[in-house]
């Protein structure tokens, strides 16, 4: 951790013992960390192909996303920003899913509207995602407000990144939830970089974590290579909103491995020696390393929970691959509650140009 | 049915839809304690409490950006923007996020918020409180735009409002909150949206026209027929969705169309109708089609009168175009 | 005369423009050591600098507020939205400011931004990097909005709007930053706004179009010349100032007209030139106007061939309205 | 001053002491005051006359405005809200000038195209106010950038108030200025008040000062109603600006004595008495004191400063009224550098109706 890092820790709530990572569940977020990786490179190379349009990695992220995931509870609502694939498929979303989104098929909970990443899974409380930077972040205060006044029991988490921390809802929305004292999580995956800009041009303050203090709440960093650490700092995060003492931001420190997007070349801003040495703390290997020190796990066994990740993403592939386009007729769908009469006519042009039925 | 002026009739919308249901919140600058500066939500506060009418920080980013997260989450947010002209820090979440969030998750999340703004100028506001920007949200697909130009309409379009299952920009005609009463029913009084009002019959032109310029319009009509001219007039109730049947018919029976408005000229609304009616009347069209609108230059101050659009002008272009053919 | 193309006449417009004159800047995300996402300004920062070529942090808020604050001290800065889709959190300070800065300080504050985005559909981009909202500026009073549809244009109208003196949104049609390639002259070269190109002569229908739709719409006048129906394509090249006379010019001699656009039809820029048609060109109308254009819905990612404007719906657009009359 | 205010002071840059107030001209800033105090009465009862449209009034932030204009230099650039007519007196404006603009007649240099307040006197580079709240603060940020740029050797200084510290602008403003460490001076007006809402439920940090740790620069607390406090803190940020060591952010501490503006009634939001109290520390007393202390003033002098300050608004309001409205034809200039053939022909449909002279 950075001098700076340490700095902003002080502001940290007192440790909730019950807030520690939960043993017996070690292996499970190790499968989910793996999985996420071989999607990962799976959907880099899919995009090559020209077999996905667009795909945005999480590599080097996969600890701060699965120890957050796995510390909601499955009632509280997650405002994803592009990078949240593990988050979703560790709350229960089908990784077959997952690629219906990523090719746009028929089967598409989103009905293929949206590019690669930006899902929306409805039954698992996490939100659609859209592109335009920070948005999610004063939405989540909105539910927080809602969650409020209806008086219940949970939280909502909001994920984004160190660029959005420069956007105009991080600072509405943190300055809103710190006025109504909101029960909202603001967990910022700093992965050093907003596409080329690292994070020290972002701005000038030591750390993220301390913006939090101009909206008078805490802000923690903690080491988002390091599983179990964001497990209780997210859990800690979780237990002051139930209790009502309000929001909390946590800056989880981690490095991105792979390209902004498969539409970035990273050659052309960072050095690879670089990536190198962020690589020495892989937070897959971290973990690994854990599990293995406590005989949880050993070469045999991690062999085996590789080639499942990889059985299981084929899989999925193949299904999603398979589906038909959604029908001409969806285009005009979900615009409002209702068609109205211009759109059916516009429906109707579509369906005599491009075929497809009529619902 | 109760006598009230226009910003009385949105507040009494306001009251019945907060007692019909208790999702129905509201949040924005100054309207708790205060009432909003037009007194919109007078005495609501006191009747609902400020956990259902929440003064919020000066962000208006924050006011829609959290009135979105509510109505995902189940609540019926009605986000009051104090004036039009400040809507802008909040664009993004509305053009980018609230129009589009049904859309975009395949039906997964609707998004339901009532965006309520004072519109329009004539009140001497200069260029920050007077601006008429239908046009950005009429353009922008998901959301539906409400402008009434009654009290009665301000009451009934609020409610169907608050009760619709989509985003509506509703737009109020500052200029006209006072400057009439009008009978208003009691109780769940809803107008439906996409269904144009026939404020007068009328045979040599059709006038269309919403929020302020419903009453310069008709005064025109007033002018007009002791010339023997006979105007129609049509105010739209909502933009989006618009009543096309309605502005076609009447092309089609008169043959001549005033497209009225206050905002700037080009790109407005007035075009879309003119488009329409071009495309759709094109045989019944007997004349060039007129727009009497606001120029296209930002709202001037000293001399708002020589910008907005008066009796005299949509006189003058009714009078033109009867003449042409 | 070099062979480029569109997106490399971008790059060697702003090289030239800075090489001009020291103080043109270029200011936006990822614009300086990453060359732009698009690589529109590659090698630029390279040339002259980190001071003249800045990476911001990300918010378009800052990008185009500091810009602002720069055209007032005399600089000349260009701005970068790294796509259309983006600038809405910049919107209040487009709209509020960089639009009204001359009028509202009576001439004493001038205030000339460059913003330029790569903008519309046909990468595969979904919601949020296909967008069309060019009529949300054209209808602002105040900025200029200028579209090129070839390399030639590209550099000629960029290096027009970095001497201008007033805001000129600069859309750049992503779609076709390297579909072809053009010669474009060396040097100094510039295109007069307010002067549509005639793409292609016709005399029985006028299409009109800008950005990426010019090689459509030009694609459909061959398959209809094959059909004996003579079009003509006209390309604004910008939407403000709009060349008027050259579009009742070309209705007045074709008697028909087709607008074509990517945005969505309702409200969009189509409805305007419908307008000035239906009201200045028509005695020389034979068929109603018809608009080709992105349906009133989000821009969908899988069916985006469904929503954007192709030969055959601009063909068959053409073919209804010359058969119409 | 406040706990919290004095804990942000602990920010504060070493005191200079080329910084201190000039005793000499304690009267003039004195005269400066009393000139906003009269105007503020009379403007308010010309509004209630219907002889101006609008007024927004500064009585209790004299000290705040002629403090800081005085510690500004000539070359500096000044991006204010809408409060600062002080300010635009101080730096040289006629009064004349001032109420040419409040009437919006055809002498205005805005050629009455703005409410009132709304002020732009590009002679004193005290740049084009506007409504929206915020939007000057990036914009001065952006006008240091140039500075910096040109190399000259100048500040910029943005007004706001304490509503403007949520806005999108603040927010992007002081991010900008923290990491490209620019000459700005960001001087707040913590007026207690956003119309209705109370400072306390602006934003929940204990200062408005200590935001700009966020952004990695100094805040610092200011009591607003001593002009020599206010001054010495601008100079020295302004020091800062010019050695090159960046942006300061300035919480002037005041209290808004009437109106938000002439639409707005006070009493419906806060009690008379806490006005009251405030007034207990009424910036002009305060200084009166002083200089009655020091024998620089006495009542007979004072009864003549405030007599003449009251001749001079009489005869500039006087001459503004005498003004014509701007023409017509002025609708349609300064929308672009010259007239597009388009509003040549609104122009003269315009003309056509109202009258007035083609140019
Ligand atoms: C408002 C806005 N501006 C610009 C972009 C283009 N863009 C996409 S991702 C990105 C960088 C985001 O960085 P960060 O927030 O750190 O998230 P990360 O991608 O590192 O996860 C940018 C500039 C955008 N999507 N939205
Ligand atoms: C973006 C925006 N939202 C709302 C308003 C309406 N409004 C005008 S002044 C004001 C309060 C400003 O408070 P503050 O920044 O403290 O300045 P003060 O008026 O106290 O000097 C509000 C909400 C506005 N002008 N701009
Ligand atoms: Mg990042
Ligand atoms: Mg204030």
């Amino acid at each position: 951790m950075t001098e700076a890092a340490h700095a902003a820790r002080s502001h940290e709530t007192s440790r909730s013992p019950s807030a520690e990572f939960p043993k017996g569940r070690r292996l499970e977020a190790y499968r989910w960390m793996v999985l996420a990786r071989v999607m990962d490179e799976r959907c880099l190379s899919l995009q090559r192909q020209g077999r996905i349009g667009f795909y945005a990695p999480l590599s080097g992220q996969e600890a701060a996303q699965v120890g957050a995931a796995f510390a909601m509870q499955p009632e509280d609502w997650i405002f994803p920003a592009y990078r949240e694939v593990a988050v979703a498929l560790v709350r229960g979303v089908p990784l077959r899913s997952v690629f219906d989104q990523l090719v746009g098929n028929a089967s598409d909970r989103s009905k293929g509207r949206q590019m690669p990443n930006h899902f929306a899974f409805s039954e698992i409380r996490f939100v659609s995602a859209s592109s335009p930077i920070g948005t999610q972040i004063t939405q989540a205060v909105g539910a927080s407000m809602a969650i409020q006044r209806r008086k219940d029991r949970i939280a909502t988490i909001a994920f984004f990144g160190d660029g959005a921390t420069s956007s105009n809802d991080f600072h509405a929305g943190l300055n809103f939830a710190g006025v109504f004292r909101t029960p909202t999580i603001f967990f910022c995956q700093n992965n050093q970089w907003a596409i080329s800009l690292p994070r020290e041009r972002q701005t000038r303050s030591a750390t993220l974590a301390e913006k939090a203090a101009a909206y008078g709440f805490p802000g923690v960093v903690v080491d988002g290579n390091d599983v179990a650490a964001v497990y209780r700092t997210v859990r800690e995060a979780r237990e002051r909103a139930l209790a009502g003492d309000g929001p909390t931001l946590i800056e989880a420190q981690v490095y991105r491995f792979g390209p902004h997007s498969t539409s970035d070349d990273p050659r052309r801003y960072r050095e690879d020696s670089q990536v190198q040495a962020a690589r020495q703390r892989d937070p897959i290997a971290l973990l690994k390393a854990t599990l293995v020190q406590d005989r949880v796990l050993d070469e045999a066994a991690d062999s085996k929970i590789w080639e499942e990740a990889r059985a299981e993403v084929a899989e999925a592939l193949a299904g999603a691959e398979k589906e038909p386009l959604p029908d001409v007729a969806s285009v005009f769908e979900d615009v409002f509650a209702a068609l109205t009469p211009r759109l059916e006519e516009q429906r109707d042009e579509a369906l005599g140009m491009h075929g497809g039925h009529r619902p | 049915m109760t006598e009230l002026t226009l910003v009385q009739a949105v507040n009494r919308g306001l009251q019945e839809a907060m007692r019909q249901d208790p999702d129905v919140l509201i949040l924005g600058e100054d309207v708790g304690v205060n009432g909003g500066v037009f007194r919109a939500t007078e005495g609501l506060q006191k009747e609902f409490g400020p956990g259902r009418v929440i003064d919020t920080p000066l962000s208006e980013t924050g006011i829609v950006g959290t009135a979105i997260g509510m109505a995902l989450y189940g609540l019926k947010p009605v986000a009051e923007i104090q004036f039009l002209d400040f809507i802008y820090p909040a664009f993004d979440q509305i053009v980018s996020e609230l129009a589009k969030f049904r859309y975009r998750s395949g039906g997964q999340f609707p998004c339901h918020v009532v965006v309520r703004a004072p519109y329009g100028g004539g009140i001497k506001g200069g260029l920050y409180h007077s601006q008429s920007t239908e046009a950005y949200f009429a353009h922008t697909a998901g959301l539906k735009v409400a402008i009434p130009s009654t009290p009665a309409d301000a009451k009934g379009l609020l409610l169907t409002a608050v009760h619709d299952e989509d985003p509506v920009i509703f737009l109020e005609p500052k200029r006209i909150y006072r400057a009439v009463t009008g009978e208003v029913p009691d109780g769940d009084h809803r107008v439906p949206f996409g269904k144009a009002r026939l404020v007068r019959e009328g045979s040599d032109v059709s006038i269309f026209a919403y929020g302020a310029m419903v009453p310069t319009a008709t005064d025109a009509a007033a002018t007009l027929a002791l010339e023997g001219i006979s105007a129609e007039i049509i105010d739209l109730r909502t933009l989006v969705p618009l009543d096309e049947r309605a502005v076609i018919a009447s092309v089609e029976k008169t043959g001549r169309a005033v497209i009225v408005h206050e905002a700037a000229r080009f790109c407005g609304f007035g075009g879309e109708l003119a488009a329409i009616l071009a495309e759709k009347a094109f045989y019944s069209l007997k004349a060039p089609i007129a727009r009497v609108t606001g120029y296209d230059t930002p709202f001037p101050y000293s001399l708002e009168h020589v910008y907005l659009p008066n009796t005299d002008r949509v006189a003058q272009a009714a009078r033109t175009t009867v003449r042409a053919g």
